[in-house]
């Protein structure tokens, strides 16, 4: 059904662009608390590259970096590290997601621990969202053969 | 005690975040994900009823997502109507997740077990979420987690059940969507989500097109995601098609949560003169609550297939608790509330018989049942129960909510919506007594080697049909210390 | 009249529940001690039900309340006069209905046996909860029950008739009470805001309030809904019903489920409506036709039956409706008589129904014209009809005469002389179905040729355990016209409650 | 005239929602169907984000080299944040439906309404 398609330029240009794109993503996440941007988007342009890979070359050339079962991974590690970010405010004695008392345990003050928790936050999200972004497409494409594949 | 102080986010962030372990483990270990599944369950369970012995207590609580105050931030508010529903969630929930294993592994590969858990975790977390939060956005997502894990947890069924779960997809699509464009029309009038502070904002705006159109795409889409009459297409094929543990668990909870949010929709976030006077809008869903009993019953009359059968009945009984809502007086009101749980129960002890039916014959036409009632006794007996309840006859928990809903009819002279809620008890004994015939009288020559199901399967299935038979006679207690701080004031 | 707080009531409804269970566990593989459960639970019940006439008689009211519902809304037994009238007959019946079962269902060899003791103790459960209910709502919840957990005597032989015939009791008696029982309670409870009896009635003190067709069409539901007392056009069940092995036919069909539908339109007559209202609005009146025209019509039906049962079934349909009758004449001795005659009427039919069986397990007859001659080969049970059919027809040294004696008397306090020759001539129908039998019987020589062997003059009885039981009711209906002091003392006690003089 | 021009943008989302449910009714093939759903879940995306515009507003955000701005030239953020959510809930669903589309493809070899139910017909 996939039947691959060389071509060098394809290839080369897809390659270069891949580190670029990622770093991108990085970018997006990274700020996503104080502009426009944040854990969704950068999750689905780190993702992108992911796919871009997987059309350019074919999948099992992304199944080299992404996986199935790494993508399934991290995307529950990404749901994890939300959700226990919560569950340690919820610990250290403020409620779920009140991530301000995080500053009791990390060494900077208010304002800047909020800010360090959003930012934990966008990138379990960021994870999340890559890692299912390229798991769809994984499913997708190969209509779910290479879970059996793998499977069998 | 910070477990206690927590409680209300816990039940609902605990199995959230265990489905996702689940399915790391998973992949290490699969045998753990079944105890993590129950565990977590059971501590929800736990919890619940923590929230409930607090909300008889001190009465409505509500706790802060994030330190947020509340029109801002999103607020999750215990009350008598939410901490009851919950609690009938993850009872139901545990009970089913006990119930899973066996089941499960007889219907689908070994592999994908692990994810079974994940979805069913999800499924259950999505549910508290909608009984709990105090949000209407939240309760979106919440019912779009609920649906797409049910949609997922459906479409592993038998052959036929992608396509089943497909249409129930798109349904249930439109329904979040009219949903949520409710929810858009009054953000725009308010600038609110939060159902306390909307109801404070709206009373001045009720003769707002804004608000009625909004109130319309509530009603509809609420409408369509529990079924109710001219929307319920989805929902037989859905159901049929599942696997048993999950039919039993949906089918038990999905349209009693649905109809929790139209309740707190039309009484809580609008006062209910808006839905009685100002667009009188119970008075049609009476009518079509009428209709939805009716046709129900008469379509649950024309199958063979047990769950089939189970699922139109499911139809009516969501009938029933609209109607109960729609009548608008303090009786008919704590029918609905009270016929929630009892229907819970019901769909609980009738879907996982028929899973137990499955599971040992393989097959779900009712003829083929015959001399089940020797070789399954303790199923059968509580099939024999669930069925006396459905039929609405005492002892049973299932009359005490007809007695209540009928007698709402009653004191507003509807002796129409009376009539049809004795027809479809005479058509659920009919359909009934016709299964029990052919379980207890007639012979089957295929019913050899059949024997009574595993204890995994066995006590779940017991214990709902106990709860048909106890919880009757404790509705006065459940309605003087629950049930009666839920029904609005202006009735 | 003080109100005595107890536990008995309780303890008398779920003795045999516990037996259910019991007796549910013990299994065929231990068929003896299954027999001792529900022996023993019927002694059990017996003793706790005597055990509270002594305080009722002084006129102590027992009550105990299991759930409460909401206010006026409680699931609560109260024993007054007339609730243990009722069930002292059934429990003491019980025992010997349970001796008999033995040894029916042994002789026979059913199959299913355990569901059946298993049924019948919950029945009796049922029986005692209908008689002990305080409210309507506590009695619509046994009056279920006895339905449901009946409805697998009915079918008990699996066979296509019996499931036939067991469709048709469900229909008759789920449809009727569900469809129109129910409704009228919650109407009368959505009106008054309570279901308790009350020796004047409900309605009495609302009587303002209400409409006289509103009260008319809540009676007529009422009366439409409790199908088991058979009251014409809601019969047909009985008959059908007749597929059941016959110490069903015999306990239930003659006693506990027909009677406590009897025992519910009393109370609804009497109770919830009261009879000044009744009075007022000549609905007394209509259910009098009503009952009246069940009586002769039932009667004619009888006369034509060959099957000895389904004779024994039209009979009680009209024999149940004298009940029905005595009460609707809303007179002191017509409502005497009326109570009076649920205990005699009981003693006379389950005889009637026992020789029936006898007859089946010893010869395997069921139709009247095969019975010539049978009087030889069975002489006590015979004589134990005769003796039951006397008390039917209502001759003097028998127990039913008495009962009748009072409707009589009742219907001249009412000035109703037509009841008066309503009464004579269905006592002559009654003689005219059940005379022939016992002289065909005792008289006519066996013709058949297929039964020589037997029929030689050789006695040929049913088991002991049948034969004695049968032979008891039917004592019991001779010693019962000697000595009715308990019973009458009980129904005297009734009627000056509910007329107030 | 001017009904329609000043509320224009409301316009063009109901025009989307109701091309959206038209293919979601009446297109006999499941990925039409699929499509038109998301046609209809974008039109209300485009709704709630339609209302929070706000002519010559900025991003609530405090940018040090500008100093505090004066709150009423935010844009409202809370619709953006509540359709980020949205289309998360969209893409799954269309990614759960694609999925259960693959599998009704790989049983029936056909996406077509009509051919699925005659299949199924044929074999009762």
């Amino acid at each position: 059904m996939i039947r691959r398609f060389k071509n060098v330029v394809i290839e080369t240009v897809c390659r270069l662009m891949t580190p670029f794109l990622q770093l991108f993503g990085l970018y997006v996440i990274a700020h996503g608390h104080y502009s426009p941007g944040g854990g969704f988007q950068g999750g689905c342009i780190l993702g992108s590259s992911f796919i871009l890979m997987a059309i350019s070359y074919d999948i099992d050339f992304a199944k080299k970096y992404m996986s199935e079962i790494k993508a399934t991974v991290y995307a529950c590690l990404g749901v994890i590290i939300y959700g226990g970010i919560g569950m340690v405010c919820l610990l250290i004695g403020a409620n779920y997601l009140d991530y301000g008392i995080l500053h009791t345990i990390l060494p900077v003050d208010l304002a800047r621990a909020r800010a360090m928790g959003i930012l934990g936050i966008e990138i379990g999200v960021g994870i999340t969202v890559m890692a299912v972004m390229v798991s769809i497409y994984l499913n997708l494409v190969s209509g779910g053969r290479h879970v059996e594949e793998k499977v069998e | 005690m910070i477990v206690l102080e927590h409680a209300a986010i816990l039940v609902v962030v605990i199995p959230l975040l265990v489905s996702f372990f689940n399915v790391i483990i998973g992949l290490w270990k699969k045998n753990l994900c079944y105890p993590m599944t129950v565990l977590t369950l059971g501590f929800c369970l736990i919890l619940t009823v923590n929230i409930i012995v607090s909300v008889i207590e001190i009465g409505t609580f509500s706790y802060r997502l994030g330190g947020w105050t509340p029109p801002w931030g999103i607020e999750y508010v215990i009350d008598h109507l939410n901490a009851y529903i919950a609690i009938i969630v993850s009872f139901i929930s545990f009970i089913f997740a006990i119930y899973s294993r066996k089941s499960i592994e007889k219907e689908i590969s070994s592999e994908k077990i692990p994810y079974f858990y994940t979805l069913y975790l999800l499924l259950a977390a999505g549910l508290l979420g909608i009984t709990l939060t105090g949000d209407l956005f939240n309760i979106f997502v919440f019912l779009e987690i609920t649906s797409l894990s049910a949609y997922a947890l459906i479409a592993i069924g038998d052959e036929n059940a992608p396509l089943a779960s497909f249409n129930y997809l798109i349904m249930g699509t439109i329904g979040a969507c009219f949903y949520l464009l409710g929810v858009g029309y009054l953000y725009i009038s308010t600038g609110s989500l939060n159902i306390a502070d909307l109801a404070g904002l709206l009373p001045g705006l009720y003769h707002s097109k804004t608000i009625i159109a909004a109130f319309g795409f509530f009603i509809v889409g609420i409408a369509v995601k529990i079924a109710f009459f001219p929307f319920h297409i989805w929902l037989p094929d859905a159901y049929t098609h599942a696997p048993s543990a999950v039919s039993a668990f949906v089918a038990s909870t999905m349209t009693k949560v649905g109809a929790y949010v139209m309740i707190r929709i039309m009484y809580t976030v609008f006062e209910p003169r808006f839905s009685t006077d100002i667009l009188p809008i119970t008075a049609i869903l009476g009518w079509i609550a009428a209709a939805a009993i009716i046709f129900g019953s008469i379509l649950a009359l024309a199958q063979k297939d047990i769950k089939r059968i189970l699922s139109y009945i499911i139809i009516a009984e969501v009938g029933y608790i609209v109607m109960g809502v729609s009548i608008a007086n303090k009786s008919g009101f704590t029918g609905a509330v009270l016929h929630i749980m009892n229907d819970a129960l019901m769909m609980a002890c009738l879907f996982s018989v028929a899973g137990a039916i499955i599971y040992r014959t393989g097959s779900r036409d009712i003829y083929t049942f015959g001399g089940l009632g020797r070789k399954m006794p303790f199923t059968m007996a509580a099939l024999f129960v669930s069925a006396v309840s459905i039929a609405g006859l005492p002892p049973t928990a299932g009359f005490f909510s007809k007695w209540y809903l009928l007698l709402g009819t009653i004191y507003e002279k509807k002796w129409i919506f009376a009539g049809s809620l004795i027809f479809s008890s005479l058509v659920n004994a009919v359909i009934f007594f016709r299964i029990l015939e052919i379980v207890y009288f007639k012979k089957h020559p295929q019913t050899g080697l059949i024997k009574e199901v595993p204890m995994s399967m066995l006590i779940p299935i017991l214990i709902t049909a106990g709860g048909i038979l106890i919880t009757g006679f404790y509705s006065g207690d459940i309605i003087s210390s629950i049930i009666r701080f839920a029904v609005p004031r202006e009735f | 009249m003080d109100i005595v707080g107890s536990y008995k009531p309780l303890l008398a409804i779920s003795v045999s529940l516990i037996a259910a269970l019991f007796i549910f566990f013990s299994g065929e593989k231990s068929r003896n001690l299954r027999e001792v459960w529900t022996i023993l639970a019927a002694v059990i019940k017996f003793t706790i039900v005597a055990s509270m006439v002594h305080d009722v008689i002084d006129g102590k009211i027992l009550e105990y309340t299991l759930a409460s519902i909401e206010p006026g809304l409680s699931i609560q037994f109260r024993v007054d006069a007339f609730g243990l009238m009722f069930a002292l007959i059934a429990s003491f019946l019980w025992i010997i209905t349970s001796f008999y079962s033995i040894g029916y269902m042994r002789t026979l060899n059913e199959n299913a046996q355990t569901r059946y003791f298993v049924c019948f103790a919950i029945a009796l459960s049922a029986a005692m909860g209908v008689a002990f209910s305080s409210n309507m709502f506590t009695t619509f919840l046994f009056y279920e029950i006895i339905t449901i957990c009946t409805y697998p005597l009915v079918a008990h032989k699996e066979t296509p008739e019996a499931m036939q015939g067991a469709r048709k009791y469900l229909a008759y008696l789920l449809g009727t009470s569900v469809g129109f029982q129910l409704i009228a309670m919650i109407i009368t409870y959505s009106i008054s805001g309570t279901t308790d009896f009350s020796s004047n009635g409900i309605f009495t003190e609302l009587r303002s309030q209400v409409s006289n067709t509103f009260l008319t069409i809540v009676f007529f539901l009422y009366m439409a809904g409790v199908a088991k007392a058979a009251i014409m056009p809601f019969h047909a069940w009985l008959p059908a019903a007749m597929v059941a092995p016959t110490p069903v036919s015999a306990l239930l069909h003659a006693v506990a489920v027909v009677k406590a539908g009897v025992f519910v339109a009393l109370r609804i007559v009497l109770y919830v409506f009261g009879i000044d209202i009744l009075s007022e609005l000549g609905l007394g009146m209509v259910l009098t036709c009503f009952a009246s025209f069940t009586i002769l019509a039932a009667s004619i039906i009888a006369l034509r039956q060959n099957n000895l049962k389904a004779r024994l079934a039209y009979s009680t349909v009209s024999q149940l409706s004298y009940i029905i009758l005595g009460a609707s004449l809303l007179s002191p001795s017509a409502i005497t008589g009326s109570i009076l005659h649920i205990a005699l009427h009981a003693f006379g039919k389950i005889t009637l129904f026992f020789t029936a069986g006898a007859i089946y397990v010893a010869t395997h007859k069921t139709n009247i014209s095969e019975l010539n001659g049978i009087g030889k080969q069975m002489p006590f049970t015979m004589t134990a009809f005769t003796l039951g059919a006397l008390s039917m027809i209502g001759i003097p040294p028998m127990g039913g005469f008495l009962s009748k004696w009072y409707i009589i008397l009742g219907s001249i306090e009412a000035d109703l002389i037509p009841v008066i020759i309503l009464l004579a001539g269905s006592a002559l129908l009654n003689a005219a179905y059940f005379l022939p039998i016992v002289y065909a019987a005792f008289f006519n020589e066996p013709q058949d040729h297929h039964n020589n062997k037997g029929g030689k003059g050789n006695i040929n009885e049913a088991p002991a355990l049948m034969v004695v039981p049968l032979l008891l009711t039917a004592m019991g209906t001779l010693v019962l016209f000697f000595t009715p002091s308990t019973f009458l003392h009980l129904a005297i006690k009734v009627a000056t409650l509910v007329t107030g003089n | 005239m001017d009904f329609i021009i000043t509320k224009y943008h409301y316009w063009f989302y109901v025009s989307l929602m109701m091309v959206g449910l038209y293919a979601m009714i009446v297109k006999k093939n499941f990925v039409k169907k699929l499509v038109g759903m998301n046609i209809f879940q974008t039109s209300i995306i485009l709704f709630f984000v339609s209302s929070a515009t706000k002519i010559h507003a900025t991003i609530p955000i405090i940018q040090e080299t500008e100093g505090i701005i004066n709150p009423a030239h935010y844009m409202n953020p809370l619709p953006h944040v509540l359709m980020l959510t949205a289309i998360v809930v969209m893409v799954s669903s269309f990614g759960v439906a694609l999925a259960l589309l693959i599998m009704i493809y790989k049983k029936y070899k056909t996406l077509d309404e009509d051919e699925i139910l005659d299949i199924m017909r044929n074999k009762q």
